[in-house]
């Protein structure tokens, strides 16, 4: 067995990073500052490479199957004998994995961040909430138990509302930023009360007891039903909507497009490559407990993944922001991730889609960073974010163009670039349990090339536009990222993910299936094929197409009014119709209440004042009658 | 002289030298003095506490002391502490602490001030040490009388109508709880030779149920005032927007916790069979109070109103967990009770200094003070995470023990409440971060605040004392909950005892 | 029986002695300097006090007409006290150019009230209680005219002397049906022979609307507000606590002796009077403008609250009452010298004259705030442990509704008080009274009621001496 | 030694002395003519107890000194009494019951 316990300093390098800048930062030099951020993840990164190559290469199997090592663990809050909340780290496949997809992708961004966020006022504050989400974000992958993983999900939460609203001066990014916490908040609420009803039924937290296959609590199942469903289902179905939440999920998909308001390297790390993913890494991480004892739980998350996917894939079309189409494009990947989860199996080759879903996970990661920061780099040249004011950047930024190009053929499955294998598997995965989800990702995958090349095409070709400066290459702080990130998305691919990650630790075996490769292939082709004629060259048929289905282009365009929705209920009903009458309510009715005890004891007391009426006779009257009054009552009434 | 009683004498000594003051700087200096003394006792206290109960002593109260008083009626002056109370104790002196710093510039009147200031936490200090109900009564009403004058006298707007409301409503919530008191008294000895307000001596013996069924909807109802139960909270807003900072620290940081403490350590404890009996009418008022406390919050542009909604939402959650009689959920109530203290005294610190530079309290008048006084404004942000559950921070803690706690009960209607409850940390979300982005971030709006100074020092002391606790609980709760959860033990053994669930 | 016993009765003989020293004093007085003669008879009724403190020889003279016993010797006491502080208040008063001609006048009218209610309180036989009690308020009725000159002092007299004229009327029918059917008027006796007749109930009805009219019970109270408001301040005061509290020591007296039989009667009329009288007094006190008649209602209602001891007809309330009566007397003695005080400086008496009275006489104001916050019930000072020991009395024999009441009513009460309370501290006054420094006299009397109204909460002793004289039903 | 006249007469004298004083007490205008109905009330009173004493009692002389009594304060009641209404009378120049309300509510 060999020692980890050093994994502990893996999240909490960013802690003390992210305490001395907050504090002591402003007293700093940026520039130190950034350094020294960048340097504390650099030293994570080296640390969490070397813990996968241990883990994975040297770490001995139990008949052949990965082992779940808790490398340290304390109890942080003790809540009943059985209910504690421990703070450890955990380390099987999947977190040893993200361990090096975090730590990759955040370490790549804060060197981009060098250069891109240089003479940004706040730029210690800027690293040291990227300090603060890597330590979140890490803390969340080892987590040891359910309870450790809903910490950090809100911690990540608030670190990604600081970061979207790091130009606190803008309304916009404020309005965001704002929202971004609300809407994945009020998914966080569903994680909670499914944690609840889980804790409840199975009195742990811990995820090695709850997804252990044997164990009692997937075996017990909690089999009380209501409405239908196991009590185990409806935790899971809650649980889920915590996932929906952070991975911008349909219906909970609406603060992704408006988080692009954060700085670029943000949008890089946090919304495309780490924390999104998250929901994927929650279900993968209960996924015995999914798969085993909840399938309808698992059915949902395959529905609501492929139609997320579809969903945003179509509207990405239509939009003309380019961080906007690659939100959008993100989501419709991780909608990929989790169709993949939700259509798997547990344990061998049952299992591809799990190992498919985490596949995908780790190259998207790679490529999807690369574009954002190659988006990041042709903002930060053009200074705008429409591609209707771009054009013919190629001859201007060489790299960020080559890079790009690179990034738009993975994404579009081209091989042998890292997205066809992993996008494959995932392909093969949906045949071989549902044709219907199969035949939406296919059609997905074509959208996908499509609306990819749109923006290449768009951007680096089509017309040449006159820049009102020249737009220079980027310096080479970001340039150097985005050539590492192009060569891991072109290599990751050949990462045997079916020897390491996989559903239940052991090894299967999985081959290219051709019948289902060829044709991906084929329609992402022809998905460029399309780009490239519309978008190539300065062209009318883009305008026409949109005259043409003029209302499902209006729509498209316009996301189906969700936010318009959102804001109709958050506005209209919840404040309109809830809190302001609520708040009218105590005023006008329960405080009115008691200030009326004492109008009405002043009134009464303003009544009887005649009684005193000053003169002796009546006084007299008064006397005598309570005399009488009194001996009648106790005489005759009340003996 | 014990260590307890120091806790009422030594604000009482720091009384009289105010009096003998002459110079009014001098003034300030002494209670600050005296107050930082107090603070230094706390943290003695507590430290002695842990170290008794780490040699083995297991007794459910310690460093007890016990004079008789009034021989006649069986009246004692007893003090002692458990965790609980030991919590309480130095929560107290944490915000009074902080409340004196946040008070350094009251302009009239700064004797008087400070000494009904002192008064009051004289009053809560004593409420908490005292385990004879006579004393703790004493205390109660107190602690309760300062507050007219300090907000009539030293407060703004409607004050004298704020003052008076709130003073008439606490004490008929007094009112309501001596007439309990006494019937707990008078069934106190089985046979009736040897009454006593001793609460140990009372948790001995069991009150008859037809005794209990009378007298505990008056004791809870009587804290539940100052505990700001639903529909008898409306005193929280007017008298806090009206209050002077301080005292607006102290009374919603200090004063509404001797609301929950009482309903928990009298109503509770010493009548389990009729709370559990009559808990469900109460658990449906206090989730009111819970969520239309939140909601009302929403709804408000008053940062004070906004403020006091939320506390009687917090402190709804207070008495909601303490309503549902186990472990878990009760030690969470206690945490809450803490967290919320030190939280909402935070904000209210904070509201009064923003206020005194602003001169506004309106939120719609005011915008971007981040770029302007970004002390200040990033401690909100700290206290808003705090009031709305971000983990690391001490509400997180408080809230998920409760939850927790109060979805382990056996029974399904407690559970389904419980989640409707656990809805109050979205609209808690929602509100706070909609006073944040009013008011903090966005472009300046006002030039006037172009150039307001930001905290000064002794501000500082005082906001910064407070983050402190508050941060130190949510990362290292375990300690405390540890504290609490012993000293729980032997009242849920009782509780359990009574009511097999 | 020697002379010695006489002794027995020696409150009583001391003060008669007393009040002949300072009439015949008078006339040998040296014209040029009569002021002095408060002076004077303020020593020598200190003096008695004093020695009314003296262990006494107990027991019955006269056949059981006089009784005296350790708990009557403490009421005696207790009255002693309160009479002595109204004097040491009043000599500022008595100074003025119009009273200095009927000082010694004033003091022996005092006295000899304070005979009669010692004499009452010593009562064995309804002939010397009634004797006693025409004797304690005659006199009053005479020194609520003092003020010859002031058309409501004159209005005072004569609502006190006709309405207590027929109150006594009312009470002696009661007497004589009592008599009719019991054929005796000694307390003991009647005791035993009394029933639970029609006859009987009426009688006893009749004679408790007597006294109920000496304490202003509601709805015989009526004359209160108007005599309070109209006679002199010190006179005021003496009504409110010396009388009122003489008549409730009788009345406890003699329920607790003579009617034990028709207890469940007396207890039903206690409890529907209190509550009558707590919540109208305190309805009536909310909208007073001129201080007396305030300090009037309030006193009212603090009867109401005093009538929780009776009820319960058990030694603690018998106790209670008495240590009330002691806390009272502090209290409503501190809120009126304040009051004195500034009328006797500036003519003064409606709560608005008092606000801003904080800036310019912090002293008096916190003296008020005590005494009122004591009437309140408001802890630390006395007030508040009286008020729980009355509570405590009632509710030992079950009435729990009762002291609900009562309490909710000590709230309307706090609110009041606190309104004086917002005049002197909290409301603005561009003109207020002016800074003035009381002569000693006031500062003396002011001195010992403070410490009564701190002291005599904490020190339990005095509670616990009380309770040991006390007796119940 | 029964001389004829049963008790009752007395007794129903007594009480219609009684309530006419207090009608009396009640309706009269003028403070002296008030001041009689109350002696009358008084009277009636000592009516009660001679008559209690002399039929039912008559070997204890309690109900006469009584009377004796009430008789001897009742003059003194009145002494005072009408020295106050002599002073109302400087101060008002009245004696109507009416008009002697400067205090009141």
């Amino acid at each position: 067995m060999i020692n980890f316990s050093y994994t502990i300093w893996i999240p909490l390098l960013p802690f003390l990073m992210f305490l001395l800048l907050g504090l002591a930062g402003h007293k700093l030099k940026p520039k130190l500052s950034g350094l020294l951020g960048t340097g504390g993840l650099g030293l994570i990164t080296i640390l969490s490479y070397i813990t996968a190559y241990r883990y994975f290469f040297t770490s001995e199997k139990v008949n052949g199957a990965y082992q779940k090592i808790i490398a340290s663990n304390f109890t942080w809050l003790q809540f009943t004998d059985k209910l504690h909340i421990d703070m450890g780290v955990l380390l099987d496949p999947i977190s040893v994995m993200m361990l090096v997809v975090i730590t990759t992708v955040s370490f790549m961004v804060h060197i981009y961040s060098l250069g891109y966020m240089k003479g940004e006022k706040g730029f210690e504050r800027f690293f040291a909430f990227l300090s603060l989400f890597s330590f979140s974000m890490l803390g969340l992958v080892l987590a040891t138990n359910i309870f450790q993983m809903y910490i950090f999900w809100e911690l990540v939460g608030v670190s990604s509302f600081l970061l979207i609203g790091f130009y606190y001066q803008k309304p916009s990014a404020v309005r965001a930023s704002k929202k971004a916490f609300i809407v994945t908040r009020f998914a966080d609420l569903g994680f909670l009360i499914g944690i609840l009803i889980l804790s409840f039924n199975t009195k742990t937290f811990d995820f090695i007891t709850l997804t252990d296959p044997m164990g009692t609590a997937i075996a017990q199942g909690g089999g009380i039903a209501f409405l239908g469903l196991s009590v185990m289902t409806w935790s899971m179905i809650f649980v889920f909507m915590g996932g929906v939440g952070k991975s911008a999920m349909f219906p909970f998909h609406i603060w992704l497009p408006d988080a692009m308001e954060g700085p670029t390297p943000v949008s890089a790390l946090i919304h495309a490559a780490t924390m999104v993913v998250a929901g994927v890494y929650l279900v993968a991480r209960m996924f015995p407990i999914y798969a085993l004892s909840a399938p309808v739980a698992l059915n949902v998350v395959a529905y609501v993944g492929a139609f997320s996917s579809l969903f945003a894939a179509v509207i990405a079309c239509t939009q003309t922001d380019i961080k906007r189409v690659l939100a959008y494009s993100t989501m419709s990947q991780i909608g990929y991730m989790m169709l993949a989860l939700g259509v798997s199996g547990y344990g061998g080759h049952e299992g591809l889609g799990y190992m498919a879903s985490m596949f995908h996970l780790f190259t998207h990661a790679m490529f999807k960073a690369l574009l954002f920061l190659g988006a990041g780099a042709i903002i930060h040249a053009v200074h705008s974010n429409y591609m209707t004011e771009m054009g013919g950047l190629r001859k201007y930024l060489p790299i960020t163009h080559i890079t790009f190009l690179i990034a738009c053929l993975t994404i579009a499955g081209i091989p042998p670039l890292s997205g066809f294998f992993s996008k494959d598997e995932i392909l093969a995965a949906a045949f071989h349990s549902n044709k219907i989800l199969f035949a939406v990702e296919y059609a997905v995958a074509g959208l996908t090339a499509f609306y990819m090349f749109r923006l290449y095409f768009s951007v680096f070709w089509g017309k040449d536009t006159h820049y009102s400066h020249e737009p220079h290459e980027a310096p080479a702080t970001m340039t150097i990222p985005l050539i590492i990130l192009a060569v891991g998305s072109v290599v990751t691919g050949f990462i045997p993910f079916n020897k390491l990650v996989t559903s239940d630790g052991k090894i299967f075996e999985s081959e290219l299936e051709l019948m289902i490769a060829i044709p991906s292939v084929l329609i992402g082709l022809l998905g460029i094929g399309i780009a490239y004629v519309m978008y190539r060259k300065e062209s009318a048929i883009p305008d026409k197409l949109a005259a043409t289905f003029k209302y499902s282009y209006k729509w498209a365009y316009n996301k189906f009014y969700m936010d318009e929705l959102y804001l109709f209920i958050t506005k209209k009903i919840i404040f309109r119709y809830i809190a302001e009458p609520v708040a009218w309510f105590d005023r006008h009715v329960v405080d009115a209440t008691m200030n009326a005890i004492a109008t009405v004891t002043q009134g009464v007391s303003y009544r009887i004042r005649g009684f005193q009426s000053g003169q002796l006779q009546k006084y007299a009257v008064v006397f005598i009658t309570g005399a009488i009054m009194l001996s009648i009552l106790f005489i005759y009434l009340w003996k | 002289m014990d260590i307890l009683s120091l806790f009422v004498v030594i604000p009482v000594l720091t009384i009289t030298a105010i009096l003998l003051l002459k110079d009014t700087r001098q003034v300030r200096l002494v209670s600050a003095f005296g107050m930082g003394l107090q603070l230094l006792m706390a943290a003695v206290l507590v430290y002695l506490y842990l170290s008794a109960r780490h040699a083995g002593n297991i007794d459910e109260m310690l460093f007890v002391k016990d004079y008789l008083w009034f021989k006649s009626l069986n009246i004692h002056y007893a003090v002692g502490v458990d965790g609980i109370s030991v919590a309480m104790i130095s929560l107290t002196s944490l915000v009074v602490f902080a409340g004196i710093f946040a008070s350094w510039e009251v302009e009239i009147l700064k004797k008087e001030f400070f000494i009904s200031l002192i008064l009051l936490a004289t009053g809560v200090f004593g409420f908490f040490i005292s385990i004879d109900l006579f004393t703790m009564f004493l205390f109660y009403e107190l602690a309760v009388i300062p507050m007219y004058l300090l907000i009539g006298i030293w407060g703004s707007g409607p004050k004298e109508y704020s003052a008076m409301k709130l003073t008439l409503m606490l004490m008929g919530g007094s009112a309501l709880l001596l007439v309990g008191l006494l019937g707990i008294y008078f069934n106190s000895s089985p046979d009736k030779n040897q009454l006593t307000f001793n609460i140990l001596e009372i948790s001995k013996v069991v009150i008859p149920l037809p005794a209990q069924r009378m007298f505990f909807p008056l004791t809870f109802m009587g804290f539940g005032v100052l505990g700001a139960l639903f529909p008898f909270h409306t005193w929280s807003p007017d008298g806090h927007a009206s209050a002077p900072t301080a005292v607006s620290m102290l009374h919603a940081g200090v004063l509404m916790k001797l609301g929950g403490y009482g309903a928990f350590r009298v109503a509770i404890f010493l009548m389990p069979e009729a709370a559990h009996e009559l808990s469900w009418i109460f658990i449906i008022l206090t989730s009111i109070s819970v969520i239309y406390g939140a909601f009302g919050a929403i709804a408000q542009k008053d940062l004070k109103y906004i403020n006091a909604y939320s506390s009687v939402s917090h402190c709804g959650l207070v008495l909601f967990a303490v309503l549902m009689m186990n472990q878990t959920a009760m030690t969470g109530a206690i945490i809450q009770m803490i967290s919320h203290g030190l939280m909402t005294a935070l904000f209210f610190g904070l509201i009064g200094m923003i206020y005194g530079r602003t001169h506004t309290r309106m939120i719609s008048e005011m915008g971007g003070l981040m770029k302007v006084i970004p002390f200040l404004s990033v401690c909100y942000v700290i206290a808003g995470l705090a009031s709305l559950g971000l983990p690391g921070l001490s509400g997180f803690v408080a809230e998920m023990t409760i939850f927790v706690g109060a979805f382990q009960h056996p029974e399904l209607f407690y559970r389904i409440v419980t989640i409707i409850v656990v809805s109050s940390i979205v609209i808690t979300a929602v509100y706070i971060l909609r006073v944040i982005a009013i008011l903090l971030l966005g472009p300046t709006t006002n030039e006037h605040f172009e150039h307001l100074p930001d905290a000064k020092w002794f501000e500082k002391i005082s906001v910064i004392t407070l983050i402190g606790s508050v941060a130190a609980i949510g990362l290292a709760p375990f300690w405390l909950s540890t504290m609490i959860g012993t000293s729980m033990h032997p009242i849920i053994e009782r509780i359990l005892a009574l009511n097999p669930f | 029986m020697s002379l010695g016993t006489f002794l027995i009765m020696r409150h009583e003989l001391l003060l008669i002695a007393a009040a002949l020293i300072v009439l015949i004093a008078e006339i040998f007085w040296n014209p040029d300097k009569k002021s002095s003669i408060s002076l004077f008879s303020i020593i020598l009724f200190g003096v008695i006090t004093i020695i009314g403190f003296l262990p006494s020889p107990a027991g019955p003279l006269f056949g059981g007409m006089y009784v005296s016993s350790g708990t009557r010797l403490l009421m005696k006491n207790i009255l002693n006290i309160g009479a002595l502080i109204v004097f040491i208040q009043s000599v500022t008063w008595l100074k003025k150019e119009e009273n200095s001609e009927k000082i010694s006048e004033y003091f022996l009218l005092l006295i000899s009230t304070l005979v009669g209610m010692n004499f009452m309180i010593s009562a064995g036989h309804f002939l010397i209680f009634y004797i006693g009690i025409e004797l304690a308020i005659i006199p009053i009725a005479a020194l609520a005219a003092y003020d010859r000159y002031k058309n409501k002092s004159a209005e005072a007299g004569i609502k006190l002397i006709l309405t207590s004229a027929l109150s006594s009327g009312v009470m002696l029918y009661g007497l004589s049906m009592i008599y009719g059917t019991t054929g005796t008027m000694y307390f003991s006796e009647v005791a035993s022979l009394f029933g639970n007749t029609s006859l009987q109930i009426l009688g006893f009805i009749f004679f408790f609307a007597g006294m109920a009219f000496k304490i202003s019970i509601v709805p015989f109270h009526l004359w209160t507000a108007d005599v309070y408001e109209g006679s002199p301040v010190n006179i005021t005061s003496y009504l409110s606590v010396i009388s009122k509290g003489a008549a409730i020591f009788i009345l406890m007296i003699i329920l607790f002796k003579v009617f034990p039989i028709i207890m469940g009667t007396w207890q039903k009329t206690i409890f529907v009077t209190s509550v009558l009288t707590m919540t109208i007094g305190n309805l009536f006190a909310i909208r007073q403008q001129n201080l007396k008649r305030f300090l009037a209602f309030s006193s009212i209602s603090q009867a109401g609250y005093i009538l929780l001891g009776l009820i319960g007809g058990n030694q603690l309330g018998m106790a209670s009452v008495m240590y009330y009566i002691l806390v009272y007397i502090f209290s409503n003695l501190g809120a009126f010298g304040v009051v004195t005080a500034i009328s006797n400086a500036t003519g003064k008496e409606n709560i608005d004259d008092y606000n801003g009275l904080y800036q310019t006489n912090p002293k008096l104001s916190l003296i008020m705030t005590l005494a009122l916050f004591s009437l309140a019930g408001i802890p630390p000072v006395a007030g508040f442990f009286g008020k729980f020991f009355l509570f405590t009395a009632a509710a030992q024999q079950g009435f729990y509704l009762l002291v609900l009441i009562a309490v909710l009513n000590t709230i309307v009460s706090l609110f009041y008080y606190l309104l004086v309370v917002k005049a002197m501290f909290i409301s603005k006054n561009e003109n207020p009274i002016g800074s003035f420094r009381s002569d000693f006299s006031a500062r003396f009397a002011f001195g010992i009621c403070v410490a009564g109204i701190v002291v005599t909460g904490f020190a339990s002793v005095i509670f616990e001496a009380i309770k040991n004289l006390s007796f119940g039903v | 030694m029964n001389s004829g006249i049963p008790i009752q007469y007395f007794l129903i004298l007594a009480t219609l002395m009684f309530f006419t004083g207090v009608y009396g007490f009640l309706t009269r205008r003028n403070l002296i003519t008030i001041l009689m109905s109350v002696e009358l009330i008084l009277n009636s009173v000592n009516i009660n107890f001679l008559a209690f004493n002399r039929y039912l009692y008559p070997h204890k002389l309690e109900g006469m000194f009584f009377s004796l009594f009430i008789i001897a304060v009742a003059a003194a009641e009145a002494a005072v009494a009408i020295a106050i209404i002599i002073n109302i009378y400087r101060r008002f120049a009245t004696i109507n019951v009416e008009e002697v309300n400067e205090m009141k509510y």
